[in-house]
């Protein structure tokens, strides 16, 4: 086995609130290997935005510590490093592209002023050498008429423009790994389409690695090779995205994939009876956890009484595919069951 | 009070220390060496140096007919002179009130009826442009102050003139030197008004200046024939002069001299202190014995000047001349003097004011007896006291502090039951309404006024000249004081005047017109290097004498 | 640019009709008659009436007002009525005296200011920024005249490193560097205040500028935090601040009246002081007409630096 | 579907803004121009199109919440754009909106009992006695519960606002509900739930929608007819299954493609 | 109905949902934001300092050893700890502490009154001319504009000399100067709320334009005011003892204490610093307590502050 580009290890980001600590990221753990695509999907407030920044310590606030767990990369802990080290590797080996592409330019500078910052920051260039390695990254991104874009300010492109030099930015010095926080939430359905293929492509190209935060299963589908989904803090269920989503295993993964409309591919013809949606009740809890036991235990179809009380096991089925709950335990248990008695 | 020419001290350094700031001063006082004290004495006269005086407010214009207000005259004066002048080479202790002297005129007659007075100017007098002085020039200054029909006449000029040419019938020259001058009345006090500068005064301008610059820009080009000329006038910042090397009489010592306007007392004092101006005018009563302390020079002096409070004679408690004479005796005008004032003043039991021809110390009028305030309160039925208001500035020329006054005498009045209520105004708009008369409701007034002719008495209790044509604010009237006061204002000679002017203030007196309350002593605070500075008895000064060590 | 131009200095010249408008009305109800001050306790009724016909203060108020326009609009800005002095020579020296100080208090301001209200933002709930807000908001509580007086009496009278006021020496006016030796200690004073608003205001869009996306950016790429606030969020939070800088000009020009009072700084505000308490209309009107038009000129002066500032909107006005 | 009548009808809409610059106006800009289209009574007539298309100012000008700049609204016989307007807000008691939840659709300070009656109130639709009764119905109905309605809007989470949205909505019995983007701000989870109710909704009260949305999943899982609108002009729209089965326009075809399906490939 | 599994009913949101919001906070939105400002010990603090000095100016006959008008002469200027006089006397050898302690009926009245005086009517205007906008709200904002123009002190100074001097008048000629300031705040506010959705909301509703403006708009642009007429508070008195300074403010003797600081200043220098110094203090004070409740109210109406 090679080592994977990052190795997340039980990683615990508490929030100190007025309630107590909120524990946002609760003890995940997930591989990245070299030039991989991980989605990491669920609905807000489940942690996988502080997940992302987390690896790259970029969480801010006063109140948010990284409690516990290792993050390596290339086998190196973040967490041992440096503020000045981090710094290096921001932007360098690692970069990360954020959800509001109409914002993430700083508005007083021109794209060209930008990416010469970043670029001479990382790779110590001539300003020369560095205006040329910016156009290099605009054409890498497919931006149409990249000369004239150097010299533009941000409002003066489009969005999906705007977004395309995000990309640009992030991948300026030829990070190893790019963490995409929602980058396609706010945009228009044909230009977000857009950008997930030239993310695909970049990773096909240059082999970056790629963490694509997203409450969006459509993109992930799309896009990603593995999918982590996050419930309160933890991740409840990964695998393969085939797998996960053709045969979701965790209540929640399922619920999440069944209350999306889809496009019907036939006519529904007059007069038909229009089909409710499922719908997952309630909505996400606060990541608390006061007592033990699972966070989707409120609002699971399938809850059964340990739900409550103990927390539930992990339960792999397939290729790689777990999932964490009873029920799957249970279920995989009499299967288990069954076969070692057909066995015997 | 003499002025000390030889006290220790050249800009001194204040003594007080905040705590926190210490050992930085010290730091400070180590590094830059304190100044020793250099006593001795004076030495000669010395001739050189620019003295800068720290005045109470910048100055109106530089036109002594126009000008109004002694802060203006002072400067104007340095400049500027009048046919017949004031000695103000001494002390008031030397010269209660200042002798008549020549100025321009050399000399002069009064014709016996009183109506005609004939002037022989002084030969070989050159204005600062060159013009010569002659009788021409003095026609041409009296007319402009006067004569309605002159092409030069000007109405403000004639405005703040009129107390001086109110009596005049006609002004000619006779021949180059001699002027003649003709009163529609006798008028005894003509002289003395030709020296005065509390309103308009009577300096003589060169008139081809006049007829260059017309009457309103005159001011900006002060041209006269006194012992300074003009250089240049910063407005708000300075006022500077140099030596008239031309001057007829005796030259002054000083190179220059600058007047700065410095209208907070607190920074006037300050600037003193820091060594940026050699004198100041007006000090805070309270920064009197500090500076004295610190070294400082005090010169103080007795002018014309009378700290008053008239009376509202048309209001129906102070109709009762029980309670003005009540008021009188409630007011402590030595404690004022010596607590509030800390012995700036003198207190004033006179209505007429020391440096004057009728002056005489009536102590036994309303000295301080707070308990016959009481009887003559309860026998005017006001045993519980009652309420008015006294209306009074909040500054202004020759106010002193108004307003701590005013309050010192709202408290001792309320030691007696009369409840005072403070109506403050600011100086230009209470004169405004002081000169309309005291209003309806309000009990008292005060002002501070004076002039070294005891004709001034007339102004503030004729009947007559009850505002708003006059400054009986409150509406005295007493045909008795009337005639005297005619009488006085007609007579032939000075003496007799006088004797009239003193039955006048008797009259006043008797009746608690007024409530005269201190004498100011004009305090002039110098460092130790000025010298020969002399305060007179009077609201301004000459600086020929000033020389600088 | 040029048709912006034309509009604002066209609503420019509405808001300067307005303000000589309400000067003129103002003025007619301020008690005291600026002639009667004028001649002394000892004029007559006569000459005074003599006097203000002579004025023309017997005229009705539409009238004078009007005439009082057309004077303006043909360069005549009257004479003063205390002073006996074109206007013009009385205001605009007093005018630039003022805007000297203000000018530089303005600098304390900037140099103090906005330095104070960055570093408070970047530490924001620290000691520094509690420390520093509660001192500006201290600062700006404090009673002008009462600081005036402690700062002469500590580094004028204790210390002796400055005058006490004035403008310039009396004895020997020197050039600027005497200027400059009697401006510290009445333009720090001036600035107290504003520097305060200045701080406290550049903190507020501080920590909303480095809250910004687009610093997050930076941050995710590596770019040094000093590098982050001094160059691109500074830069972000600057327009708003070229905004208020521009409204305590305004401040500075009306409100150092204490402070010349004090300092005896011969300025347009204790000249107004003076002339409005002695009635003397024509330099009111002149005066508080040329503050306003400064005023309303570095705002408009602000508002295009603000324009030229953001390249959104710099075509607008380029 | 020819059985049903028309109850909304919009002509001819043009809506033409004085572009906003930093000094004052400037150029025009058209937002809208030639929308033409009826809503049947009784459908849901989605209105789809991307971000700047002109969709929500159509949406704001049949309510007459934006002045049309010229063009015509029928609703239900009445001339919407002439109506004075005391007959504009008797009118407005037939027709309400939901906004897309973006926190400021409720007044932060009052609470939101008192904004679901406000509507009551204003048409005068039950005696003042019951009115908190029929609150608390209303609230039950749309899944919230009784003693909320003294709350605040700030205690809500998104989806519980889209519930009260709905039942504000809701409180003047209109025939006519105008959706403007209901669930975009929405996880996936609850915008399950809020379709739901309002399909729940329509069934019970027999209600007439317009659905505004970029999203064609929505409109395909909601509507019966709709229209595609790109830079302010309607290039295509008809019943939902011709539209997107068999779109005529590039754009719509543009729009289909670029859906991203959970599908894994 | 038919596909659903879990969702029989429309489901409530459990208990475990919700935001955060919902969890900590309670009622209503004053009782909200008096927790929020209960959190604020720099607030606290000043709340406390200024209910204490108003209960002293209340209490004023009862706590002052001294008659506040009536001084000794003889004993004028004693410093601080002067037997019988714990903070010295004044110019008039009156006890400043008893001074202070009456100086609080004026300077706080000062400080407040002309406040709330003008604030209904900068909230008509402000409102107005914002939520009409167009021609009449224009020529509201016209007028304002010309109002800023003139200089604050100057127009104080100038209203302050037509009225005369005196309590009344000062707090007069302060309202009338802080008019379009407030109103400024309010027509901004404005503006910005008559943007949202709830307005929109309210129309859809029926609403008329006063409903909405009273209803809607009132409760949310009186927060900023609130807000911008605390810290105005604290510059009223700091404005007011500045118009004492220049004697167009409260007359004396009465001990408001600007009339005090302003009384004092002539001896200042003079080695007598407590008279100006002991009343600037308590106006230093009181001002910075009005500022920083200001502050605390401000981010007691932050709704970040209030979640966090």
């Amino acid at each position: 086995m090679t080592e994977p580009l990052l190795r997340v290890e039980n990683l615990q980001t508490h929030f100190a609130s007025e309630l107590g600590t909120i524990k946002a990221v609760d003890g995940v753990s997930f591989d990245i290997p070299r030039g991989g695509i991980l989605g990491m999907v669920g609905e807000s407030g489940s942690g996988k935005s502080v997940t992302g920044l987390s690896i790259l310590r970029l969480l801010g606030s006063r109140n948010a510590t990284i409690a516990g767990g290792r993050i390596l990369f290339r086998g190196e802990d973040l967490l041992t490093k440096s503020e000045a080290e981090m710094r290096a590797i921001r932007g360098g080996s690692i970069s990360m592209v954020f959800q509001n592409a109409m914002t993430s330019l700083d508005p007083f500078f021109r794209v060209g002023e930008q990416l010469v910052e970043v670029l001479r920051l990382h790779q110590g260039l001539s300003k020369k050498e560095a205006r040329e390695k910016a156009l290099n990254a605009l054409e890498l991104v497919r931006i149409p008429d990249p000369v004239a874009k150097l010299k533009s300010h941000p409002h003066q492109l489009s969005g999906g423009q705007r977004q395309r030099v995000v990309v640009a930015l992030a991948l300026a010095c030829e990070p190893d790994l790019l963490i995409a926080d929602e980058p396609t939430t706010a945009l228009d359905a044909t230009v977000q389409k857009q950008i997930i293929e030239l993310l695909q492509e970049i990773n096909q190209e240059l082999g970056t690695a790629i963490l694509m935060v997203t409450h969006d299963m459509g993109v992930v589908a799309h896009m990603c090779r593995t999918v982590a989904v996050m419930y309160a803090g933890r991740i409840v269920e990964h695998g393969d995205v085939a797998d996960v989503l053709r045969t979701p295993q965790h209540p929640y993964t399922r619920g999440l994939m069944a209350s999306v409309p889809r496009l019907r591919t036939e006519a529904a013809g007059e007069g038909h009876v229009r089909q409710r949606l499922y719908q997952i009740g309630g909505s996400a809890p606060l990541p608390l956890r006061l007592t033990d036991g699972c966070a989707f235990a409120p609002r699971c179809p399938e809850v059964g009484p340990e739900c409550w009380e103990v927390d539930p096991p992990t339960v792999a089925s397939g290729a790689g595919q777990e999932a964490v709950c009873h029920r799957r335990a249970e279920e995989k248990a009499e299967l288990t069951g069954v076969a070692q008695h057909v066995g015997a | 009070m003499l002025t000390t020419f030889d006290r220790r001290g050249r800009r001194p350094r204040a003594g007080r220390l905040s705590a926190g700031l210490l050992a930085l001063a010290l730091l400070v006082s180590a590094c830059g060496g304190a100044d020793a004290a250099d006593d001795g004495p004076a030495g000669d006269p010395q001739s050189g140096g620019t003295l800068a005086i720290g005045i109470e407010s910048d100055t109106d214009v530089l036109d002594p007919h126009r000008a109004g207000g002694w802060v203006t005259y002072r400067v104007n004066r340095q400049m500027y002179e009048a046919l017949v002048d004031e000695d103000l080479s001494k002390t008031s202790e030397e010269a209660p009130i200042p002798e008549i002297v020549p100025g321009l005129a050399e000399s002069w007659e009064v014709s016996e009826d009183g109506l005609t007075y004939t002037f022989h100017l002084r030969e070989g007098v050159t204005f600062h442009d060159g013009t010569d002085f002659d009788a021409d020039a003095v026609v041409f200054n009296v007319r402009r102050m006067s004569d309605p029909t002159f092409e030069f006449y000007d109405d403000r000029s004639a405005g703040q003139t009129v107390f001086v040419w109110q009596h005049l019938q006609s002004v000619t020259a006779v021949d180059p030197l001699t002027v003649e001058m003709t009163m529609k009345q006798p008028f005894s006090a003509f002289l003395r008004l030709l020296t005065q500068g509390g309103g308009g005064s009577t300096g003589i301008i060169s008139p081809t200046a006049l007829a260059e610059y017309g009457n309103d820009e005159i001011a900006d080009h002060p041209t006269g024939t006194g012992p300074f000329r003009f250089v240049d006038r910063v407005r708000g910042q300075r006022i500077t002069l140099e030596r008239n090397e031309d001057y007829w009489g005796e030259k002054p010592y000083l190179d220059s001299v600058v007047f700065r306007p410095l209208p907070d007392p607190s920074t006037r004092v300050s600037a003193l202190r820091a060594g940026e101006v050699d004198m100041i005018a007006v000090p805070s009563p309270d920064s009197v014995s500090s500076l004295e302390e610190a070294g400082f020079d005090v010169a103080t002096s007795a002018p014309p000047h009378l700290w008053y409070l008239a009376f509202n004679m048309t209001d129906p408690i102070f109709s009762d001349i029980r309670v003005r004479q009540a008021v009188n005796y409630a007011i402590n005008r030595e404690g004022m003097s010596e607590d509030l004032l800390r012995g700036t003043t003198n207190p004033a039991y006179s209505v007429l004011p020391p440096a004057n021809s009728a002056y005489e110390a009536s102590e036994e009028y309303f000295e301080y007896d707070p308990e016959r305030a009481k009887e003559l309160l309860a026998e005017a039925g006001y045993a519980d006291g009652f309420e008015t208001t006294l209306m009074t500035s909040v500054d202004g020329s020759g106010q002193i502090v108004p307003v701590p006054m005013a309050e010192y005498i709202q408290q001792d009045l309320a030691d007696v039951g009369i409840r005072v209520k403070l109506d403050t105004t600011e100086w230009i708009t209470y004169l405004t309404e002081w000169a309309e008369g005291i209003p309806a409701g309000t009990g008292m007034a005060q002002m501070s006024w004076g002039m070294t002719t005891p004709y001034w008495l007339r102004n503030v209790t004729s009947s007559t000249l009850q505002a708003p044509n006059g400054s009986n604010v409150g509406h005295y009237s007493n045909p008795a004081l009337d005639e005297v006061m005619q009488q006085a204002a007609t007579a032939l000679d000075e003496a007799t005047a006088d004797e009239l002017w003193r039955t006048a203030a008797e009259i006043v007196h008797e009746d608690a017109a007024l409530a005269p309350i201190v004498n100011d002593k004009a305090p002039y605070v110098l460092s130790g290097d000025v010298q020969g500075f002399v305060n007179p008895s009077e609201e301004w000064y000459d600086l020929t004498s000033v020389w600088l060590r | 640019m040029v048709g912006y131009l034309a509009r604002r200095a066209g609503s420019m010249i509405l808001v300067l009709l307005g303000v000589s408008v309400l000067v003129f009305l103002i003025m007619q109800l301020v008690p005291g008659d600026p002639v009667r001050t004028m001649l002394g306790p000892t004029a007559t009724a006569e000459s005074i009436a003599a006097v203000r016909a002579d004025l023309g203060l017997d005229q009705p108020l539409v009238q004078q007002y009007v005439s009082y326009l057309g004077g303006l609009v043909q360069g005549d800005l009257n004479t003063s009525l205390t002073m006996a002095q074109p206007v013009a020579e009385i205001v605009f020296p007093k005018l630039g005296n003022t805007i000297i100080l203000a000018a530089g208090a303005l600098v304390i301001c900037l140099v103090i200011g906005v330095p104070l209200g960055v570093l408070a933002a970047t530490r924001q709930y620290s000691l520094f920024d509690r420390g520093a807000m509660f001192l500006s908001l201290a600062g700006a509580s404090v009673p002008v005249y009462w600081a005036a007086l402690v700062v002469i009496s500590v580094f004028a009278l204790e210390l002796g490193w400055l005058p006490t006021s004035g403008m310039y020496d009396v004895r020997e006016p020197g050039g600027l560097g005497d200027l400059l030796r009697h401006l510290v200690l009445p333009a720090a004073t001036a600035a107290v205040v504003p520097t305060a608003v200045i701080a406290r205001l550049t903190r507020s869009v501080m920590v909303e500028a480095l809250q910004q996306d687009h610093i997050r950016m930076l941050r995710a790429n590596g770019v040094p935090e000093r590098q982050i606030v001094w160059k691109h969020a500074l830069r972000n939070a600057l327009p708003p601040i070229v905004n208020i800088v521009g409204l305590q000009v305004g401040y500075l020009l009306g409100g150092v009246i204490f402070i010349e009072v004090v300092f005896s700084w011969p300025g347009l505000g204790g000249q107004l002081y003076t002339s409005i308490t002695s009635n003397d209309m024509p330099i009111i009107q002149a005066g508080v007409l040329f503050i306003a038009l400064v005023f309303v000129v570095v705002n408009l002066i602000a508002d295009i630096v603000v324009a030229l500032l953001d390249p959104r909107t710099r075509e607008a006005v380029g | 579907m020819s059985g049903r009548d028309v109850l909304v009808q919009a002509q001819d809409l043009r809506k033409v803004y004085a572009k906003p610059t930093l000094f004052g106006t400037g150029e025009e800009f058209v937002a809208v121009q030639g929308a033409t289209f009826d809503v049947l009574r009784g459908e849901t007539f989605g209105l789809i199109g991307e971000s700047g298309s002109g969709k929500t100012t159509i949406g704001r000008m049949l309510l007459r919440l934006v002045e049309p700049t010229s063009g015509f609204v029928g609703f239900d016989g009445h001339d919407v754009t002439r109506l004075t307007p005391k007959g504009m807000r008797r009118l407005r008691q037939r027709m309400q909106i939901v906004f897309q939840d973006s926190g400021s659709a409720f007044n932060p300070r009052r609470a939101v009992g008192e904004q679901v009656a406000f509507p009551m109130r204003q048409f005068d639709l039950c005696p003042a006695g019951e009115v908190r009764d029929r609150v608390v119905d209303l609230l039950e109905h749309v899944g919230l519960r009784a003693d909320q309605a003294d709350r605040y809007p700030h205690e809500f989470s998104g989806g519980q606002r889209q519930r009260l949205g709905i039942a504000r909505a809701l409180a003047s019995e209109p025939e006519f509900l105008l959706l403007d983007e209901p669930t975009s701000a929405l996880d996936v989870s609850v915008q399950a739930q809020i379709l739901n109710l309002l399909q729940q909704l329509q069934e019970e009260r027999h209600l007439t929608m317009l659905l505004i949305t970029h999203n064609l999943a929505l409109v395909q899982h909601m509507c019966d007819r709709a229209a595609v609108l790109h830079h302010g002009e309607l290039v295509e729209s008809g019943p939902v299954d011709d539209v997107f089965h068999t779109p005529q326009h590039e754009v719509t075809r543009r729009l289909l493609d670029a859906v991203l399906e959970p599908v894994a490939a | 109905m038919t596909s659903t599994t879990l969702g029989q009913k429309v489901v409530s949101p459990v208990a475990a949902g919700d935001t955060v919001a919902a969890h900590i906070t309670s009622r209503s939105r004053p009782a909200l934001m008096w927790r929020a400002l209960r959190r604020d010990k720099a607030a606290v603090v000043s709340i406390g300092i200024l209910v204490f000095l108003t209960l002293v100016a209340v209490f004023a006959p009862l706590l002052a050893p001294y008659d506040p008008l009536d001084g000794d002469a003889s004993q004028r200027l004693e410093g601080i700890g002067t037997p019988g006089h714990l903070l010295g006397l004044d110019g008039q050898g009156r006890d400043i502490l008893s001074r202070l302690i009456y100086g609080g009926r004026y300077s706080l009245t000062v400080a407040v009154l002309p406040v709330l005086a003008a604030a209904p009517i900068a909230l008509l205007i402000g409102m107005f001319a914002g939520y009409f906008g167009g021609r009449a709200g224009n020529a509201v904002m016209r007028v304002l504009d010309v109002l800023f123009a003139f200089p604050v002190v100057l127009l104080a100074i100038a209203i302050a000399a037509v009225l005369g001097p005196g309590l009344a008048n000062v707090m007069l000629a302060i309202g009338i100067t802080m008019v379009p300031y407030m109103a400024r705040v309010v027509y901004t506010a404005t503006v910005q709320e008559s943007a949202k959705e709830y307005v929109e909301a309210a129309r859809a509703a029926g609403a008329t334009q006063a409903q909405i403006l009273r209803q809607q708009l009132m409760p949310n642009v009186m927060s900023p005011l609130v807000v911008y007429g605390t810290s105005l508070c604290g510059l009223m008195i700091v404005l007011a003892a500045g118009l004492s300074f220049l004697g167009v403010g409260v007359t004396p003797p009465a001990p408001d204490w600007g009339v005090m600081t302003s009384d004092g200043r002539s001896v200042l220098l003079e080695g007598y610093g407590h008279v100006a110094t002991i009343p600037g203090l308590v106006i230093l004070v009181a001002a910075l307590a009005f500022n920083l409740i200001g502050d605390g109210i401000r981010d007691a109406l932050d709704p970040h502050k209030q979640t966090s």
